[in-house]
């Protein structure tokens, strides 16, 4: 018992050692999904700590009851009774059964409004918000392998692995992909929604809080997903319509040839950010349609086998 | 419930049971196999929940629907040919009931040839759709339609091999506990191919027809 | 139960019932929907006559295991087709909008 | 109807080409040789103790159930080790690929795995933990347990049973030959559509994880359907069902599982395979297809299969506490129904693993709330056994100390995963490395209930205790490891960081990676621990000789009978008398109590059949990898004409006559109270061969030609 006892000690010196850890960059701003800078986030992050809150305080007790029962009844202790029949009692029989189906019940209407609160196609939590001011801003989010393009279709024009967007006005996604299923999410902004090959999904986001955000494409799509990031900024009003003006006078111009030369197998190691100032109208809905009609940019076989002579190879192409 | 009881006496109570020779083989048997053959119908379960979702109008892709390419009368051909197989089956298993091998034997060898009927018309009808370019490639609606139909199609093959194998071996050695045994469990599964094949012929084939 | 006779009945039972639906739908004798009513009435028919005459479920002793499980397995053949079927049309129903419904 | 192909074909070899060997791969060919040699001295070593014929005729060709179960643990143990190995390459690759000044070698820009590397490894790492090391692990202990808890003498079909093991290890065998022939895939442990589509995976890693996975659903269905029939059909006079031990209620409720679910992956694979050998279309993007129904069949067969694990790790700790507690389980009945509702739930489930696909909030509304309804039989469980504990007498054995740390992985397992069926909150983290932390505390409970299970049920199997000391030192390690790994990877779920990112983007998650290294280093040790505690073990297993009742206040039937266990069960049937048989058999006084007469006993002959089916699939499973269509169609022909001749051979089996049975059974009381346990003592070879203490000389073999006296197999 003795050497047990010690290892005890080495086995839960981790602990503190974690909490340490979690002090030493626990500036809430590392957390991002506790530093919520939008409504739909905001809502995600209430949801969480209802059902933390719920859950937390029957498991704590539970694992106190556990921890408790362990020390009283540790055997040659003498500290509690035994009494070796005892297998059933009717009160406890109703009690366990009663407190999960009580807290099951509380959170399956939690659950269920705010699936619907936070419906992607149609959240009413961006109805209800009262900030909002403006009105929508529309943005077309094509995944390619592995890029994202998105295409502002009230602008006509189109911007490659960046987002911008004003405050305080409700903005609408609809998503799709040109190859494989990948994942849009905006950890501070909003949350998961899968960008698929021949569907069309929606999202929607309302922020007030300037500042830069991380995007991410949380859903495997091959070799270049971990660098499929992009920055999403959110502006005042007054710095987006400028944003724009910069954008509508960059030189490069989206074309529907020239689509098909962007979706093509793409790793975004340096980060490029590309402004398109012209988009042909109805890009989306038409990569879309071809998507569905089979059309496909397959990836080279083995082409990641050396990553570095990749990206020497894709650079030497010059690709945009 | 009433385990713990006060007092035993060591006397009375049975502690082993050297009598105890366990259970009846044959049912032991047939209860697994019949487990297998609900597996199986989860197969085609799941195949059906996938043609479902493959068989809306956009699956097909423009191209040809089973309203085009069945042909209600020719597959119900199909249909008395494999009901008429479960029969011979069946009447088999009844001369099996009285010892009879001989009527057993013409049961299985009818069960036989009239499984081979259905498989030739089945592979006709392929072979006719192929001709036409409708394959197991042209879209995501024919890629269902042919995968379910084959899937019980080779169900079909694997039961006409398994009843040549029991038509030999009754020949060679009557009726032993485990010929009668593997004869009860080809009967579960001839049968359910029967039961399936209702699902896929009413299904895909007329409902597709209609649709 | 292993009679000719039951043998018999089983076919005779899913051989008409096929005949009548392949009839019915050869000729489109109702409405699409309504003749898909009535077709599904006659294969649970044939399927619940075929089941009784043809696989011997029922709860005779030697048998009780077979239906038990028969039992236990159907609602999951339902719960596997009938939830996605649905999952699914609602898919449709929202991401493409354009085709959904066109059944 | 066959595809076109990119890359090289031939008739003789199919794409097998010897470029396909990955000799010049740094990581790869010092393993590769290192596994030549290591097999090479395993081969030399059997050969120099002359051990071939013991191995064949005691392992290969045995149909007894322990020994089956034993080598399941063996292939699932090896396989934890490997997958084991994958989870290390993973948290190095994610430490050192982090932020944009990381360092690259061998070819990648950051880290040592290239993404398409890195992709191979952590879709082994998930698909071997799951369906080669858990599933084994689990089917083993059900194996080697069940049939004694009942009162079985073996298993319904032990034919049968031979075959599933053997199908297993051919899986087991294929997915290892993938790391030196060719690759694997990419796509994750599930796979995603459309990428296993040959347009964006050409190679043929994605066929070596379809047919991986196509022989353990089919050795596991096997299985499944072998253990519902031992339990409905085999148990004991007296033994009712509310007489089971609860780990054959989760045995039964698992093995439904498993029986009603393994049909939807193999359908799933079916059509993939359909797509990438016939050109079909079920899961394109085009062409009609829908790439979500791939998600959907999967889920509903990998939903489910997460009970299928569950569940039999909830009975083991159904059988730990009440032992170590000394007092019956808590609420046996609710129990019963909690184990049938978490099977029943886990059908109406299968969307929450992709809530974010979008199908809409009355569709993900229905799902969540049937998810949650899973906490409510588990909750359940959890109290049940809190209050097993209550007014008992604990002792904080080692098998104990892992159940009780199964009890709080459940905790918080269960915490995050009510968590994770709400939407709103799923939305943020799922494929976040937040699900990873949340599906790791679920599968640590079955890593956690199986060694309690090991160290529980190792006396039964093997004749002696595992040593306590070295099963602490172990059960500490592993768990400050846990720790280390998993605390972090929780933190890093809220910090946004989402899964399979070969290359980690952010420099402020560095410091948590870092940690969750560094317990990896801890896990390191306690698998080092692991392999001192079977050498300190098997060195002291005199001293540690274990009684019938190895741990003197047992409580089902399996304590009854001899440890080790003799090869057929039990020399009479024992007539059940209460649920806990052999607690009621101590509480009055009736242990030890040796039957008064004997019987002649009928057992089934071994065979080779199912060794050579087994290695028969694994060369078709090779062969639809590499598209050797004449192999493929041979090694098809060649099984079914084996099921054939089986079927015309049949097993008559073998008896052992009443007086045989006596002799052993004196023998086996003799040894047992033999001071010098000679029976062990001759090196490890021996040590396998405790479990077969009262064998006879050799058991008749059927199946091959060296036994042609025998009437049959």
């Amino acid at each position: 018992m003795q050497t047990s006892r010690k290892k005890q000690l080495a086995g839960i010196w981790g602990g503190p050692a974690l909490l340490g850890l979690w002090a030493s960059t626990a500036n809430a701003s590392v957390f991002w999904l506790f530093d919520p800078k939008g409504v739909m986030a905001d809502t995600d992050l209430y949801y969480m700590i209802v059902d933390l809150l719920t859950m937390g305080a029957i498991v704590g007790v539970t694992a106190l009851l556990v921890i408790w029962f362990m020390w009283r009844y540790h055997k040659g202790k003498n500290r509690g009774s035994y009494h070796p029949e005892w297998s059933h009692s009717s009160f406890l029989e109703v009690v366990v059964w009663g407190i999960p189906i009580i807290a099951v019940g509380f959170l399956a209407y939690f659950a269920v409004r705010g699936t619907f609160e936070l419906n992607p196609y149609n959240p009413t939590i961006l109805a209800r918000d009262t900030q909002t001011a403006g009105k929508p801003v529309r943005v077309d989010v094509v995944a390619t392998d592995w890029q994202w393009l998105f295409v502002y279709p009230q602008y006509h024009m189109a911007v490659a692995n960046q987002l911008v967007l004003p405050e305080h006005r409700p903005v609408f996604f609809r998503l799709t992909s040109t190859s494989v299923t990948s994942g849009f999410f905006i950890p501070q902004l909003v949350g998961m929604i899968d960008a698929m090959p021949g569907m069309r999904t929606k999202d929607a986001l309302e922020s007030g809080h300037v500042g830069e955000y991380q995007g991410i494409a949380s859903d495997y799509a091959g070799a270049g997903t971990s660098w499929m990031t992009f920055k999403t900024r959110i502006v005042s009003q007054e710095n987006f319509i400028g944003w724009v003006h910069k954008v509508q006078s960059s030189p490069a111009v989206m074309t529907e040839s020239g689509f098909n030369r962007f979706a093509r197998p793409y790793i975004n190691v340096h980060h490029r950010v590309v402004y398109f100032s012209q988009v042909p109208s109805g890009l989306f809905d038409r990569v879309l349609m071809e998507v569905m009609r089979g059309k496909t940019w397959p990836v080279p076989p083995q082409m990641t086998e050396n990553m570095v002579a990749y990206i020497q190879k894709q650079s030497a192409e010059h690709r945009d | 419930m009433s385990s713990h009881g006060n007092t035993v006496d060591p006397k009375k109570t049975v502690l082993w049971d050297a009598e105890y020779h366990g259970h009846d083989v044959i049912s032991t048997r047939s209860l697994g196999f019949f487990l297998y053959l609900l597996s199986d119908g989860m197969i085609f379960a799941t195949l059906f929940a996938a043609y479902g979702v493959l068989s809306y109008s956009h699956n097909y892709f423009g191209g040809p629907t089973p309203s085009q390419f069945v042909h209600p009368w020719y597959t119900f051909t199909q249909t008395v040919s494999l009901f008429l197989s479960v029969l011979a089956y069946g009447m088999g298993m009844a001369a099996m009931k009285n010892r009879n091998r001989g009527g057993l034997i013409s049961g299985l060898l009818g069960a036989l040839v009239l499984g081979v009927v259905f498989l030739c018309l089945d592979v006709h009808d392929m072979t006719d759709l192929a001709r036409q370019g409708i394959t197991i490639a042209t879209s995501g609606g024919t890629s269902a339609f042919i995968i379910l139909t084959q899937v019980h199609a080779a169900h079909i093959f694997f039961g006409l091999i398994w009843i040549l194998v029991m038509v030999a071996q009754v020949s060679s050695k009557g009726f032993t506990t485990d010929t009668v045994g593997r004869l009860l469990s080809l009967r579960m599964f001839w049968h359910l191919q029967a039961i399936i094949w209702v699902f896929v012929y009413v299904f895909v084939y007329l409902w597709g027809y209609i649709s | 139960m292993s009679s000719v006779r039951g043998y018999l009945s089983g076919f005779l039972i899913s051989g008409l019932l096929m005949l009548a639906a392949t009839y019915m739908a050869a000729t489109h004798a109702f409405p699409p929907f309504g003749l898909l009513m009535v077709i599904t009435v006659c294969a649970a028919i044939a399927t619940i006559a075929q089941t009784y005459f043809l696989l011997h479920i029922d709860t005779a002793e030697h048998n009780i295991w077979n239906t038990v499980s028969l039992v236990l397995f159907i609602p999951l053949f339902v719960l596997t087709i009938g939830l996605t079927w649905w999952m699914f049309s609602q898919l449709y129903l929202h991401t493409m909008p354009a085709m959904a419904g066109m059944h | 109807m066959l595809v076109q192909l990119p890359g090289g074909w031939n008739p003789l070899l199919g794409r097998l080409a010897l470029d396909q060997i990955p000799y010049d791969n740094p990581i790869l060919a010092p393993l590769f040789v290192a596994v030549v040699i290591g097999t090479l001295v395993m081969l030399g070593l059997i050969t120099y103790y002359r051990k071939w014929g013991y191995l064949w005729k005691e392992w290969l060709t045995t149909v007894d159930h322990k020994k089956l179960g034993v080598m399941y643990i063996i292939i699932g143990l090896v396989m934890l080790f490997r997958g084991f190995i994958d989870g290390l390459m993973i948290r190095t690759q994610q430490v050192w690929a982090n932020g944009p000044h990381s360092s690259g070698v061998f070819g990648a820009v950051h880290g040592y795995l290239t993404p398409f590397h890195f992709g191979q490894v952590y879709s082994a790492h998930g698909l071997i933990m799951i369906l080669l090391a858990a599933t084994p692990l689990l089917v083993g202990f059900m194996n080697i347990i069940v049939p004694i808890q009942i009162g079985a003498r073996d298993m319904a079909y032990p034919y049968l049973n031979a075959l599933g093991l053997w199908i297993t290890a051919a899986a087991a065998v294929l997915i290892m030959i993938s790391l030196f022939v060719g690759d694997f895939a990419h796509n994750g442990w599930f796979g995603y559509a459309p990428i296993f589509e040959l347009q964006y995976s050409p190679g043929v890693g994605v066929d070596y994880w379809i047919w991986t996975l196509q022989l353990t659903a089919l050795g596991t269905t096997l299985g499944g359907i072998n253990l519902l029939v031992t339990i409905i059909k085999m148990r004991a006079p007296g033994m009712t069902w509310f007489r089971l031990p609860i780990f054959v209620w989760t045995s039964l409720s698992a093995n439904i599982i498993a029986l009603t679910s393994f049909p939807a992956l193999q359908v799933a694979l079916g059509l993939v395979a359909a797509d990438r050998y016939f050109g079909s279309h079920f899961f394109t993007a085009g062409f009609g297809g829908n790439l979500m129904l791939y998600t959907n069949l999967f889920w509903l067969w990998g939903h489910p299969e997460v009970y299928f694990v569950i569940l039999p790790a909830f009975g083991m700790m159904s059988e730990i506490f009440p032992t170590f507690s000394e007092k019956p389980l808590f609420g046996y009945v609710t129990m019963v129904a909690a184990s049938f509702a978490i099977a029943g739930v886990s059908w109406m489930v299968w969307l929450h693993h992709f809530f974010t696909m979008g199908a809409g909030p009355q569709v993900n509304s229905f799902f969540s709330v049937a998810t949650m309804l899973v906490g409510i039989p588990t909750g359940v469980k959890v109290f049940n056994w809190a209050f097993t504990m209550y007014r008992g007498r604990i002792t904080y054995s080692a098998a104990m100390l892992w159940a009780i740390g199964a009890l709080f992985m459940l905790l918080v397992g269960g915490m995050t995963g009510m968590m994770l069926a709400v939407p709103a909150i799923n939305y943020m983290v799922h494929n976040s490395v937040f699900v990873i932390a949340h599906f790791h505390s679920m599968l640590l409970v079955i890593v956690y209930a199986i060694f309690g299970s090991v160290i529980f049920w190792f006396p039964k199997v093997f004749g002696f205790r595992l040593d306590e000391h070295w099963a602490k030192v172990m059960f500490w390690l592993f768990t400050a490891g846990s720790m280390l790994v998993f605390v972090p990877m929780y933190m890093l779920g809220f910090m946004g960081m989402t899964r399979r990112l070969d290359y980690v983007f952010n420099p402020a998650w560095h410091p948590y990676l870092a940690v969750m290294e560094a317990g990896i280093a801890v896990y390191c040790l306690s698998v080092l621990s692991f392999v001192m505690l079977l050498y300190v073990s098997i060195r002291d297993r005199v001293k540690n000789r274990a009684e019938a009742d190895a741990w003197g206040s047992s409580r089902s039937l399996e304590w009854l009978t001899h440890s080790p266990v003799p090869f057929y069960n039990f020399a009479v049937t024992p007539h059940v008398n209460a649920r806990d048989e052999v607690a009621w058999r101590r509480e009055h006084g009736l242990d030890g109590r040796q039957p008064d007469r004997y019987v002649d006993i009928h057992m089934p002959s071994n065979t080779g059949m199912a060794l050579y089916i087994g290695a028969l699939t694994f060369v078709l499973g090779f062969a639809l990898t590499w598209r050797i269509w004449w192999l493929s169609l041979l090694a098809l022909v060649a099984i079914i004409l084996l099921m054939v001749i089986r079927s015309f051979r049949g097993d008559d089996g073998y008896t052992i006559t009443g007086a045989e049975l006596e002799r052993m059974e004196k023998d086996a009381l003799r040894n047992r109270t033999r001071a010098d346990g000679k029976y062990v003592t001759d090196g490890l070879g021996q040590l396998a061969g405790a479990a077969m203490a009262y064998s006879r000389n050799s058991p008749p073999m059927g199946g091959n030609s060296s036994s042609g006296s025998q009437s049959g197999i």
